[in-house]
């Protein structure tokens, strides 16, 4: 524990109990008292009966990695307990039902853990309205503990069932009478918050994918097709949830081939168009990310990663797709690949990623995860006023060309664009390898031309993309590489670090996969030309196995990055041991 | 004539006598009787002798991958209803590759016209069976003949929830033109079998074949609002092959259901920055 | 009872209540009474709650990708005939992702059995559509309710020309397991489309719902080798529900057409080197 | 021309009328006489219309690469003579029909161009048979021209109709007449052929495609299903034709999806089991491919390049696939690759796949391309002696152990594999991560140790697969590195280099193209560790456009190749062309 408040409160129980929406209205409590919020949720690939939990971070400042040490965990059945001890931080505090499960003063001494038994069962029995209430009973009991005002939480659930009255009375019983159950027992020195309540519009709780949901909507999002797949499935869910409302069209389709096909459609006509999946989906959008690139139509493909191959680990998280996503689809294209490094800038893609696919008239990948896209997070409301909408070289009825060319050959590679409907601008968008025209072509001089001309593109690209950039003094001893979702937590732990290594270690941080300028590369990590940090140490640290971003920083810099921390257990990093690392790595 | 302004630069590649230089001419021809402008037209093509099309018509158009066609077309139609939309595909390429957006297309009934060439073979690929191949064919990929029961895109369709259903042949010009026309008119997802002999690999289902068994039922006096005699008419196949159209229904087509449609067509609004703070709300 | 060999050290995790535990129950029993060894069954999982139930049955077990269990099954059938084959999807593995596939296992007849546990939603991925979701189904995927047509997977499979189609329902038990049993012993590709309440995404089609709705269509002396007929039953959803078979014919299975598949299974057969000088000749 | 002969014949004329057939005649008739013949085919992806070539370049001794400069060139139409005249060389014979075509003299002077005419249209009209006919017209002129036996052909002619004797009547009096009309009027001195017949067995003309069905059915194949692309067709097609009687199972699936899935399914009972696609059908499989790793079952997939993205140039040939063959499918497992370099090694590893995919229990995918594998060359009967079955660690019922656990940790990373059927070897093969016994689990431990043990089975490959191997002195002044079907025209290149330059040049190349090991690629390239090519050149030559055996060299070994010669416009390495540039590398 910092001198800040900065605690960790899970829940756990079994699957199919609502134990995530108690934590999310917990969370909410918390932030609309002035604290930020992060959460994590372990659930299994099934509907009920495995084990599920769920946990917060709650700090006085930005929160934005996963926690080890749990602070207070209610346990909502033994199993929990059992599971989850070895978590305990000094001095936690568990909650649970004595009438239920037996904890022993005796094994709570070593680590001097804090019994708080809460009746559950006997106040659910007697308020009624089923086992999902105990989630409720334990809010309200957990509340207590950390001195959290009750009106805030009945707030909450008001606003929540606000169209079930009956519900609100039930839930405002329970939490209740778990706050009253603790009150006058217990309270945790330690944890105790300082409230500074916010106006409720100042800050948000969400994740990644609905974050890249609402960037999305802000770049003018026209059209989304996709097929469900974990973790991708709450990115489709938001925007069928605001369709109708927002004016934009959305399909489930029969399947991922069909959805790609169908964004293709669309952005071939002229809407702004997107499609989400996770890995096993995007492995069969291959063949039309080819199709995209060589009929330079624009589209954004979100893959929100997963453990794979094959099934894999559905509902945790992981970063192997990098390479496959950088090299999916047959033969030789261009594409742009992005990673949203935390919730903020899945906002910052979700809009921008659209105005690279028109400006470059090409397949704009977003590598989220399930630890980022599914993961909850405190943010203040997002830089709005930074979109905008570029839409390239896209011509309309008035300035297309007498003898339009839509595949003209040009020195940035990017053709004006002429969309169906448009008088003068008839062309042939084809996925054979075609003339300027359009007009299939196997003319050794028409394929050249065409693949250069395309390849150029992100030559163009990489003057105006983002270059990966450095959190920390360029001077720092020590230097880590990361893409995407790693970035808060490795952040945080720099953060964390003891004081005499504050300052000492930066972070190198890739939001941009591909195009990569090696050269660029080369000049970050390296003290002098040839001479990779002198007296200075490059760690890699990466949610895979094989180091992928490594790969691809040799392959294109000639740096190899030796020192590697590598995770692919399907958790994401927690802070605790990224501290740890890093010290390892300093000392 | 006036549809040589659908003609482009290129020249079709088909074997001579192949049955899709008609289906060329009638979809150019019933292009021009609706009077539909050529640049309001997208037609999507799918990969095979028939998509190879492609570069011979001269209105908006795009090459798919094999078996895709129909999924790019729905997607560019729900982001421009404006445009008549047509996909063009081979056998294979609908009930091969493609079949799972076959059937889907069918439920869906967004409101494009799929035009299906079946010659019951794999012509580009030069002579494997197709899913529509008789039993017993023999071709390059099934020496000993084939031994899956035949397709029968028709009957299929009916299946599937389809709306508009017929078969046109390409040795009737006339007769396909109209059904072209009837297809794009109708009001959803539109399906027109089109029976075209492959002269170079298909032996059985020739030109002779079909002219001595293809009546149309229209001039039997079928009705096309009755789904149990449409099966029972699909369901046909041998002496007598029926052409014409099968079935038809009256029911909207999956964008009239969209509120997001009413109004211009998606990709023809401007595109302007969303105002999101309202969405924030569910968030605090 | 003798299903307890089929237990394995894993137990099922579906919701309280599912449908999905009676026709785990009932697999189990009909493979017992059938008396085919564990170890010579290969059961074919797909993705999805259905597909769950990889963990929970002790006999040879692949899981396959979401949509996929069908072309596996198809494979270890061809390349070992003396297995029994059966593969169990859920109704968007079975008719979503995997909807080509399904239509193509109903021509090609391979001795397979096909059990897809149709709960008119997609339950792993926690409350969707699926194809056979009724219209206006309001779901995750569809918050305004389904606009396309239900997808009737029995109209489907006899258009797609199956040889066995039947339908069973979790809730009547007894029959469900006669049903699995007559279609593991049907020679040829048997799907049984099995009802199975959703209680936790599906608040229409619960057991109440259907409880009131199915009857036997072998009670009501249904001919089952009348495909007009069995069309007829197929189409009839509403206030009354068929359950039982519904067709079957004696084709032969796609593996009794082929010479090589004589003797002993493929897969048994010891691999030794092939002598191909004989086969340079066309070279030469 | 060299001192021994080796001349190259094409003929060209409308798609669709049979030139290839009658090449092929043209080339056996000269391989039966005791030359080699190697044949390149350019037909656009089109059935009729297009403008087709097939030419044959024969020589005394091997051929393994397409010549451009023709030498005698029949030209079936007007078009033939337009398109090709730029590749004559000097003194080069053109036959063609000159109540057809005009070919003045004057045209012809300046690079001394042999008129030949023969009167095909009136010579078929007279003996009938219609337009396929002129092709038999003109190899019997053909022969003529270089004095080959027209026994020779009414031999191969009499094989190739056995069945239709009305046919071989017709086509050896269209041979005659050929033959007859050139025999008196013209000779072509440098091309005279010295006479050397061969016994029939002793030579084949075969395609790549061909020669790895053989080799995949010596190598016991059992199960083949897949789904027809160009150009990987004819691999389908040849084992379609040799089911029944060679006992596969050969399945013409719904789609690629379909045919690994089955190709999977019918490994997993223990057959030995292939699939074949093009670029486009392996982007269907990717999902499959992970699958396959997962579950640890053996399985080769080959894929026949052809230039992508998308539909691209069908029938046209590229090396664009490597690092998307490589990355396929979602997550990180385990897959051997491997190109042949020619038409023996798709032989080899036709069968010597199968052994790997069951010894390392992982897919295993070839890569051909449209050269090597529709193009004909000579070869003498491949090394069926070598073949031999490896099947791994596969049980038998009485070797399956008392608790068996199919995914057993291992040091090699391989486990004992039971097959269903099998007593007592009861196991779960599972999609998702799973547990030793094979049931689906989400435990950090099972993930660990099972994506460690699948990824020691490369570690464990990389000892016994075959090395890039050297062809020429390791001290050589210049070393090519290439991959796959660019070895024959490379090697033939080095051969024709002039008499200064012998011994100067040295190609690496590399048939297993993953796993590799980056230390010993240092090891072959460089002089000295560190020192990359003092007073040496090395240079990549591939047919793509991105050079990706490079990036994985780069990547693997942090060796930069500066010099490339990269062709990526669908045709194959011209043998001029890279005399041309290994000639200015080492000036
Ligand atoms: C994914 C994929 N698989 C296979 C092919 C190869 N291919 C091209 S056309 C074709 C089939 C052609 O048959 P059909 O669709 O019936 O059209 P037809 O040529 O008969 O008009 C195939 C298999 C491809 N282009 N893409
Ligand atoms: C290629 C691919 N796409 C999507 C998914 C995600 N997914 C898993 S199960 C499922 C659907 C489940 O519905 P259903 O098949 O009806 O089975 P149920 O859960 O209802 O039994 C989906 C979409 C996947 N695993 N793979
Ligand atoms: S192969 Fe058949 S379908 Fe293709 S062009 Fe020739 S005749 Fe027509
Ligand atoms: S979600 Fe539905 S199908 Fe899945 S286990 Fe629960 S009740 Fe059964
Ligand atoms: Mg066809
Ligand atoms: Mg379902």
């Amino acid at each position: 524990m910092q001198h800040e408040v900065r605690f960790t409160w899970k829940i756990g129980g079994e699957a199919g109990f609502g134990i995530k929406s108690a934590g999310i209205i917990f969370a909410k409590a918390c932030m609309r008292s002035g604290l930020y919020a992060f959460d994590y949720t372990e659930y299994p690939s099934l509907i009920r009966g495995g084990h599920n939990t769920y946990q917060v971070t709650v700090g006085e400042r930005p929160v934005h990695a996963v926690h080890q040490a749990v602070d207070i965990l209610v346990a909502l059945n033994k199993h929990t307990i059992d599971q989850q001890w070895s978590e305990l931080s000094h001095g936690a505090a568990v909650v649970y039902d004595e009438d239920e499960i037996k904890l022993s003063a005796a094994k709570c001494q070593a680590k001097n853990i804090q019994r708080v038994s809460v009746p559950f069962k006997k106040i659910i029995d007697e308020i009624g309205g089923g086992e999902i209430m105990r989630n409720t009973v334990a809010i309200g009991a957990s509340a207590a503990l950390i001195h959290l005002p009750l009106a805030m939480l009945n707030q909450i659930i008001t606003e929540l069932f606000a169209s079930k009255p009956d519900a609100i009375a039930l839930n405002i019983k329970a939490l209740e009478r778990g706050y009253a159950h603790v009150k006058d027992d217990h309270k945790k020195e330690g944890l105790i918050i300082k409230l500074e309540p916010v106006a409720r519009e100042k800050r948000l709780y969400i994740s990644g994918n609905e974050a890249l949901g609402i960037g999305a909507l802000a770049g003018g999002l026209d059209f989304f097709a996709g097929y469900p797949m974990t973790p991708s499935t709450t990115v489709l869910q938001y925007f069928a949830g605001k369709a109708v409302e927002q004016g934009l069209v959305f399909k489930h389709a029969e399947d991922e081939i069909s959805a790609v096909n169908m964004a293709m459609g669309a952005a071939h006509v002229g809407a702004r168009a997107m499609t989400a999946t996770s890995g096993g989906g995007f492995a069969l959008m291959g063949e039309g990310l080819g199709l995209c690139a060589v009929s330079e139509t624009p589209l954004v493909l979100v893959d929100v990663q997963r453990p794979g191959p094959a099934t894999g680990m559905p509902t945790w998280t992981d970063q192997g797709d990098l390479q496959f996503v950088l090299h999916a689809g047959q033969g030789e294209f261009p594409r742009i690949i992005a990673a949203p490094g935390d919730i903020e800038e899945c906002f910052t893609l979700g809009a921008e990623s659209l105005n690279w696919a028109e400006k470059y008239q090409l397949p704009v990948i977003l590598l989220s995860d399930k630890f980022l896209g599914e993961g909850y997070g405190t943010v203040t409301p997002f830089a709005e006023d930074k979109v905008t909408i570029e839409r390239g070289k896209l011509l309309t009825e008035k300035t297309i060309p007498k003898n339009y060319k839509r595949y003209k050959i040009t020195q940035d590679g990017v053709s004006p664009r002429a969309l169906p409907g448009m008088k003068n601008g008839i062309y042939w968008a084809d996925s054979y390898e075609h003339t300027e025209q359009g007009f299939s072509s196997e003319l050794a001089s028409d394929r050249v031309a065409q693949v250069d001309k395309r390849a150029r593109k992100l030559a163009t690209a990489l003057k105006e993309l983002p270059a990966p950039k450095l959190y920390g003094s360029t001077k720092a001893q020590l230097i880590l590489v990361a893409w995407g979702s790693t970035k808060g937590p490795i952040l945080d732990a720099i953060e964390l670090l003891p004081k005499k290594y504050q300052g000492k270690v930066s972070l190198l941080h890739f939001t941009v996969l591909w195009p990569l300028d090696g050269k660029a590369i080369r000049a970050q990590l390296e003290s002098k030309p040839g001479l990779l940090a002198r007296g200075r140490k490059v760690v890699l640290i990466e949610n895979n196995s094989n180091g992928q971003l490594g790969e691809l920083i040799r392959q294109e810099s000639g740096i190899e990055i030796k020192d590697k921390v590598l995770k692919y257990d399907g958790r994401p990093f927690f802070v605790e041991e990224l501290v740890q690392h890093i010290t390892h790595f300093l000392q | 004539m006036a549809i040589e302004k659908f003609n482009t630069i290129c020249s079709p590649t088909w074997c001579p006598g192949c049955g899709n230089y008609s289906i060329w001419n009638e979809i150019k021809r019933a292009l021009d009787e609706l009077g539909i402008p050529q640049h309001k037209t997208l037609i999507v093509y799918g990969i095979g002798c028939a998509g190879n099309m492609y570069n011979t018509i001269n209105t908006y158009a795009w090459h798919s991958l094999h078996g895709r066609s129909i999924p790019t077309a729905v997607g560019a139609k729900l982001a421009n209803k404006d445009l008549t939309v047509i996909a063009v595909a081979g056998d294979g390429d609908a009930l091969g590759e493609g079949m799972a957006h076959f059937i889907h297309a069918l439920r869906g009934n967004v409101n494009i016209t799929y035009l299906v060439h079946e010659n019951k073979v794999y012509g580009l690929t030069t002579g494997q069976t197709a899913p529509t191949s008789e039993k017993g064919f023999v071709s390059k990929s099934t020496p000993e003949g084939v031994i899956e029961v035949t397709t029968n895109p028709v009957s299929l369709a009916l299946a599937a929830g389809g709306g508009f259903i017929a078969r046109g042949y390409a040795g009737k010009p006339q007769q396909l033109k109209d059904l072209i026309k009837l297809g794009i008119s109708h009001r959803g997802f539109s399906f027109v079998d089109i029976l075209q002999p492959c002269v170079t690999f298909n032996k059985i289902n020739t030109y002779p074949y079909y002219n001595e068994r293809v009546y149309d039922l229209q001039a039997e006096k079928h009705v096309t609002n009755d789904w149990g005699a449409a099966m029972g008419k699909a369901r046909e196949w041998g002496e007598r092959i029926p052409t014409g159209v099968f079935y038809q229904d009256k029911r909207e087509a999956y964008e009239d259901d969209l509120p997001q449609e009413k109004g211009k067509p998606l990709a023809e609004r401007v595109v302007v920055k969303r105002q999101v703070r309202t969405l924030y709300k569910e968030f605090n």
